[in-house]
């Protein structure tokens, strides 16, 4: 979409010759790089391109190395912290980025209260926030504190905070990375609102659709090199993958092979009651993949943490390879095969103030041992190897996890999952945060675990991918189960009509009003 | 029927160290003693941490338990004075021990340890052992006034005696304090004559570390209060430590026993009481040794 | 689709908002309802007034020390700022009426070098902390040996005492009411008050909060870090020099034993309020509570003889873990109920 | 590309672990130099023994405290838990030896009750912050009251001293060496080298990072983290009660006197190391370091005339904030080379 008469002739900001490094490593490559108002501008990138390092020099979050910013025309040097918003250039972090013990209201206002008679102006602050939450569909209390929040509300409230202000140049770094259909749509409404009024955008995303959907021109990075600027118009979604990874991208998923309806169920949930979880049954097969399709808050990730024993169950019976299997902590469902991803890699999943050995091997520590002492050998030879399969890269192995790119991250967390060797896994948003090429490679990975016999959960708000991997999809509404679908049925349109609440019941009786 | 008792409390610092434990015992077992045979008195032991908490228990002593009278050892005597003013002015009879309040006036008894005798008898002690030329060592208490009041007690009746002070630290009325410091001194002077520990929790610091040291032949150990312990050494002849000065923590139960007396007998009892700190020797220690007593 | 659910929650926020700020009055309730079956006389006017006006230090203290812990801090160096401010305030204050004869020119010297001395030891933990970047728990234990070496130092081992004249004049701050209710109660409630507002109504709470929370998404957010922590230590220095103003009429003196382990009560006040140590989360008016219980507690104490005094401290234990355990329980309860 | 990257990398980590094990070091080399300015005794034999042996106590005790704090928690209660298991100790060899007469068994027997109550309260102390969920702070501030009540009411107020029988045999124990090094120095070097590998070469040691660093991570790791970190308290008081151990033989008594802020000096020598007090990361030999560190402090002050007795804190003081100073300053300095 372009947004013609909207484009002024000059960039607010732009960058010129912009090199950037950490310590002795080098990152971005003499870039240049421009934004006009009223435009959506797009950086694509493999993970670790230097996308993220690219907006933050942009914010002023990170001085570059070498090379000019122009704001309006003028040479300037950005303010740090986040003080360039006063300029009216705000950064939506690809991490989320809330202090959890505050409210959605003082999140949304953080370092810009509204005041009265130099106090804070509670009433007007909630007012207003609930006003921008509502203008993005989001149901949240002004007044909830960010850590009961999921992932996908918190993004929200980052994305509420950034609408809100008066911006000129709003970044957004992976804003849809756990959004789905339904809140990505709310998203671009209120970017192509803001762009009517002349705010430019600068917008990263795996997600080529949402970038051809959305931007005006995409610029594209290689391992910190500028690869080129284009305007949409001249691209298809093959020619970007193109670009991007340096190869052709045939097929984005592998074939999927046929279902084995005869294969023992390995899984088996009847009645599960939990918090967010209301009534749910349903049976994993083995070599089966069964995607988990919702909105947001629909509470699939509920239903995976009640099954591994991270949230008390308050009725029903989960069991394995026909054991009961009622995990009370998730070290036994890890034990016992059974393994879960979370799709909170910050919150939940690695600690960021540590290197990638490390979380690599936590949650399968007692693999290397020995003797009864860590055999760090064993632990240098299991990141190579998960180095190897998922392709992380970190540019210095000895970085701490938080200085990863957020896809790297995303991988080195896959890594850290697959190393308990699973018969089941769980995979909650999976490739959040990932590049095609890379999410070319996991799909195929997953398939090819799904052949080797292994079955897997596949939770993704991300519908193509649930429709391209699962054999069988279950989509989930308001903590119940609302559709079961198979071969043929899985798509698109009959998922959405399910998550809604358009089309209700399926298969099973239980599934009524 | 409580109206008819006579409420006496009792205010004292709480048992942190040797001695004060020694005076929490004293006290307890003196309360112990005169609720037996005086059935119309009732004592109330309140312990303090400092000053300012020892202040709240005597306003709480006036507040809730509404005492006739008070026997009070003040954790330092310029603060406490307008509290147990206060406790005066209330209507409650006064008995101060040990540490005088700043305002003699506002006590109807007092019962005195002497921190200034003790001082003076230990530094005699010292002055008739030793000549001209040789050297001490002194281990003090904690920084406080009553320790600064032993201190410069020893130091005037030390001048001119022509005995060297080689230095002083604190060892804050701590046995493992003594034990460290003396360690050190140890290392730090090849000839010491005498140590003036002040204290006998120190003391037995003092006398291990010397012990380790192999140096018991060299120096004697002059502490101070009547532990039982000590005093049971300079009984038996012990030659590093064969004398005490007594600073008794029995003090607060005569002040008890006084008090109570203002009840109980027919004349009023008033006036001040000074105990003395007399040197233990291997002659009279048998007076004052008290195998019960937890001190 | 979550229309629903967002007004299902509702009643559920209220009532745990209210369980939160329940928990620590409730155990306040119940320890007061003890002392009363203790003896009656514990709600007598008189008592009353003595443990508010005594809760007013550790109080004033405390309210202080919650900012410095809700931004992430830890201050152990207040007990022994208290005794430093108090003993050079009285040695100000004797010069000044050995200048110039005793006034209420005097005190209010004394009082003026107190809020310097304060806001000037405050900065110093704060610069240490935040430009020197050592941990605050090393600064502070640093400055509190200082500062207890310092008084020790001014009063030759002994106690500093303020002259009488000086005395006299300054005597009713602590001991006069106004409306039956002491001076240093009506400065404890002003802090209070100012503390809470500080901290639930101006920008500065809530960066004390997002600093505590997160300091990376703080500075993101172009808050001056730095800044702002170094204002927590000067206004916990502000609190304790306070507090040592309505503390120096007391007892007219300052020694090596004042205000000893005044932090770790003031700690114990937030923490019992309801702040948590780790920072991010800060309630004021917990902290009064707190503070309340811990006079309490030892008030409690000072009302029956059935403990022995060697126990005092064990029963002061088991009854702030108890206090705290009911009113976490409580809270549990609370949370529990609003997810049901 | 990133297996190159990889190798590349290995030389720069190198460097900065250097830089973070020198820190403290650094500051222990210095404070040396300067003892023996002030008095070339400072490095005599007998006071390099007396220094290493007197921080044995507190270094035992620190190298505990070093896991509860890596795992996110901490324990006030460590001096007042070894001032009870000493005194429990002293009774029950007492009582030992009227029952039997002294023996080498009286006093295993003693050191056998000493271990059973070190884990016995750490595991209190654990299970009252993970089961019951009260704040760490909270809990061991209580058992810390309590252990100190119990010993008082045990002593009478006064001092348990150890009958003569069972002290004679007990007695080497401190006071014997062995190839000239003194049997506490033995253990303390056995308890460090004990607690580095478990801290840095046992999934344990990673456990206890993994949760002070992030706890839900750590869960949804199936880390049993309460258990881990009810562990780590069983590990402090075990320290405790071995620091106990070799702490009794010395002057054969406990009273309400003994181990008194041994808890601030514990997690002084932890963070003097390097260890953060927010959890997450965990140097043992820092730890080590940091115990030396704060002995020698006392030591040189002892050996020195040239500053009043009543400035010994302040200088202290001064001290612990330089030696920490100096170790981040280099740190950092460390960490930017590394980075350029
Ligand atoms: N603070 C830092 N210190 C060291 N290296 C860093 C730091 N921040 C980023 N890097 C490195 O810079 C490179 C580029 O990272 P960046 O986050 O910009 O990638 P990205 O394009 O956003 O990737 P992704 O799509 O995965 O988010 C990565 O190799 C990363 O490890
Ligand atoms: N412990 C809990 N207590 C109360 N409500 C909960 C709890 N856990 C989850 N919920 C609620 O259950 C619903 C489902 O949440 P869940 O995170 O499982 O959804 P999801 O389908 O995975 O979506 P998302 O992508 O947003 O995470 C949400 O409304 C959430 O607030
Ligand atoms: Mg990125
Ligand atoms: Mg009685």
């Amino acid at each position: 979409m372009s947004n013609a008469q909207g484009i002024a002739e000059q960039a607010v900001l732009s960058a010129h010759r912009i090199s950037k490094s950490f310590g002795e490593i080098p990152v971005l490559f003499s870039i240049d790089f421009d934004i006009k108002p009223g435009e959506v501008h797009a950086i694509i990138g493999e993970n670790g391109a230097g996308k993220s390092t690219l907006i933050k020099v942009l914010s002023g979050i990170e001085q570059p190395t070498s090379g000019t910013i122009h704001f309006d025309g003028k040479a300037v040097t950005l303010p740090p912290n986040g003080e360039a918003e006063a300029m009216g250039i705000v950064l939506i972090h690809q991490e989320l980025n809330l202090a959890e013990h505050l409210t959605v209201s003082d999140s949304i206002f953080l370092g810009r209260e509204i005041k009265k008679y130099g106090f804070l102006d509670l009433a007007e602050m909630r007012r207003r926030s609930a006003e921008v939450l509502d203008t993005l569909h989001v149901h949240v209390d002004p007044d909830a504190r960010i850590n009961t929040l999921s992932v996908a509300d918190k993004q929200m409230v980052e994305i509420a905070k950034a609408i809100s202000r008066d911006a000129r140049v709003l970044i957004m770094d992976e804003p849809t990375a756990v959004l789905s259909v339904g809140e990505t749509e709310t998203l671009f409404e209120q970017i192509r609102r803001l762009t009517a009024r002349g705010v430019a955008v600068i917008f990263i995303s795996h997600k080529l659709d949402e970038i051809m959907d959305l931007a005006d021109r995409v610029t594209v990075l290689r391992d910190g090199q500028l690869i080129a600027t284009v305007s949409t118009e001249a691209l298809t979604p093959d020619s970007i993958a193109q670009m991007m990874v340096g190869r052709e991208l045939s097929n984005l998923y592998p074939p999927k092979h046929e279902p084995d309806v005869d294969a023992p169920v390995v899984l088996s949930v009847r009645g599960l009651q939990a918090p967010g979880v209301n009534e749910i049954s349903f049976d994993l097969r083995r070599g089966e993949i069964l995607g988990f399709a919702g909105l947001i808050g629909s509470g699939r990730t509920a239903v995976a943490e009640a099954v591994v024993g991270l949230t008390h169950k308050t009725a029903g019976e989960v069991s394995m390879n026909g054991k009961a299997a009622d995990f009370s902590e998730v070290a036994k469902s890890v034990a016992a095969g059974l393994a879960y991803m979370t799709k909170d890699r910050k919150g939940r999943g690695l600690l960021l103030n540590m290197g990638l050995q490390p979380n690599l091997t936590l949650l399968t520590l007692k693999k290397h041992l020995k003797g009864g002492f860590l055999d760090q050998n064993s632990e240098a030879q299991a990141l190579e190897r998960a180095v190897r399969r998922f392709d992380i890269r970190a540019r210095d192995a000895s970085v701490r996890v938080g200085q990863l790119s957020g896809g790297n991250q995303q991988k080195l967390m896959l890594g850290k999952t697959m190393e308990s060797e699973p018969d089941i896994i769980i995979m909650d948003e999976p490739t959040r945060g990932i590049d095609v090429g890379t999410k070319q490679q996991i799909y195929h990975i997953i398939a090819a675990l799904a052949a080797e016999g292994k079955s897997i959960i596949l939770i993704s708000s991300e519908m193509q991918e649930v429709i391209g991997l699962s054999h069988r999809v279950l989509v989930m509404r308001e903590g119940r189960l609302a559709g079961k679908l198979e071969g043929a049925e899985i798509v698109e349109a009959e998922i959405m009509r399910y998550a809604a609440g358009i089309k209700q019941g399926g298969d099973d009786e239980r599934i009524s009003a | 029927a409580q109206d008819e008792k006579i409420k006496i409390g009792v205010s004292i610092p709480a048992a942190t160290h040797g001695f004060m434990g020694g005076l929490n015992w004293h006290a307890a077992e003196a309360e112990k003693r005169l609720e037996a045979a005086h059935p119309n008195i009732d004592l109330v032991i309140v312990t303090a941490d400092g000053p300012e908490d020892q202040a709240s228990d005597l306003e709480d002593l006036v507040s809730v338990q509404q005492i006739d009278a008070l026997v009070v050892l003040p954790f330092e005597s310029e603060p406490l004075t307008e509290p147990v003013r206060a406790v005066k002015d209330a209507g409650a009879f006064i008995t101060v021990v040990d540490r005088g309040l700043t305002d003699p006036t506002i006590q109807d008894i007092y019962v005195s340890g002497n921190n200034t005798e003790m001082g003076v008898n230990s530094a005699e002690y010292i002055k008739s052992r030793l000549n001209e030329g040789d050297n001490i060592v002194i281990l003090r208490g904690i920084p406080t006034v009553l320790d600064t009041e032993r201190f410069d007690a020893f130091m005037g009746a030390m001048e001119g005696s022509g005995i060297n002070v080689l230095d002083d630290e604190f060892a804050n009325w701590n046995r493992d304090d003594g034990f460290e410091v003396m360690q050190d001194f140890l290392s730090r002077f090849p000839d010491i004559d005498a140590v003036w520990a002040q204290d006998d929790d120190i003391t037995l610091g003092v006398v291990e570390a010397i012990k380790q040291a192999g140096r018991e032949s060299e120096m004697f150990v002059v502490g101070g209060a009547g532990m039982k312990e000590i005093i049971k050494g300079v009984m038996d002849g012990d030659a590093l430590v064969p004398v005490d000065v007594l600073y008794s923590p029995a003090q607060i139960a005569t002040a008890m026993d006084v008090t109570v007396a203002h009840y109980t007998s027919n004349g009023p009892v008033t006036g001040t009481y000074i105990l003395g700190a007399p040197l233990i020797t291997q002659e009279n220690a048998e007076e004052f040794y008290f195998p019960d007593s937890p001190f | 689709m979550s229309v629903s659910a967002h007004e299902g929650a509702k009643p559920a926020r209220g009532l745990r908002i209210d369980f939160k700020t329940l928990g620590p009055l409730l155990a306040l309730i119940l320890l007061v309802i003890l002392g009363y079956l203790l003896n009656p006389l514990f709600l007598g006017e008189g008592n009353i007034t003595n443990i508010l006006t005594r809760s007013a230090f550790i109080g004033i203290i405390a309210v202080g020390a919650t900012f410095v812990i809700t931004a992430g801090g830890i201050d152990l160096s207040v007990g022994s700022m208290a005794a430093f401010i108090a003993g050079v305030m009285i040695i100000v204050m004797n010069w000044a009426v050995g200048a110039m004869g005793a006034s209420l020119w005097t005190v209010l010297f004394g009082i003026g070098c107190s809020l310097i001395l304060g806001v000037g030891a405050g900065f110093i933990n704060g610069f240490l902390t935040t430009k020197a970047k050592i941990e605050a728990f090393i600064v502070t234990l640093g400055t509190m040996g200082i500062y207890r070496s310092l008084v020790t130092y001014f009063a030759d081992g002994g106690t500093l005492s303020l002259a009488t004249g000086a005395r006299d004049i300054y005597r009713p701050v602590y001991y006069d009411s106004f409306l039956r209710i002491p001076y240093p109660v009506w400065v404890f409630i002003l802090v209070a008050i100012v503390g809470w507002v500080l901290m639930n109504r101006t920008a500065f709470g809530r960066y004390c909060m997002a600093i505590g929370s997160n300091e990376h998404v703080a500075r993101y957010s172009a808050i001056k870090v730095d800044r702002v922590k170094t204002a927590t230590y000067i206004l916990q220095g502000l609190c304790v020099s306070l507090a040592t103003i309505i503390y120096v009429p007391r007892l007219g003196s300052a020694s090596a034993a004042t205000g000893v382990l005044w932090e770790l009560e003031a700690i114990a006040a937030v923490i019992i309020g309801g702040t948590m140590l780790k920072g991010g989360f800060g309630r004021v008016g917990g902290t009064v509570i707190g503070a309340l219980i811990l006079t309490a507690i030892g008030n409690i104490l000072n009302l029956t003889e059935i403990i022995s005094n060697y126990l005092n401290g064990a029963v002061q234990g088991v009854i702030i873990v108890a206090a705290v355990y009911l009113q976490r329980g409580s809270l549990r309860t609370g949370r529990k109920k609003a997810a049901e």
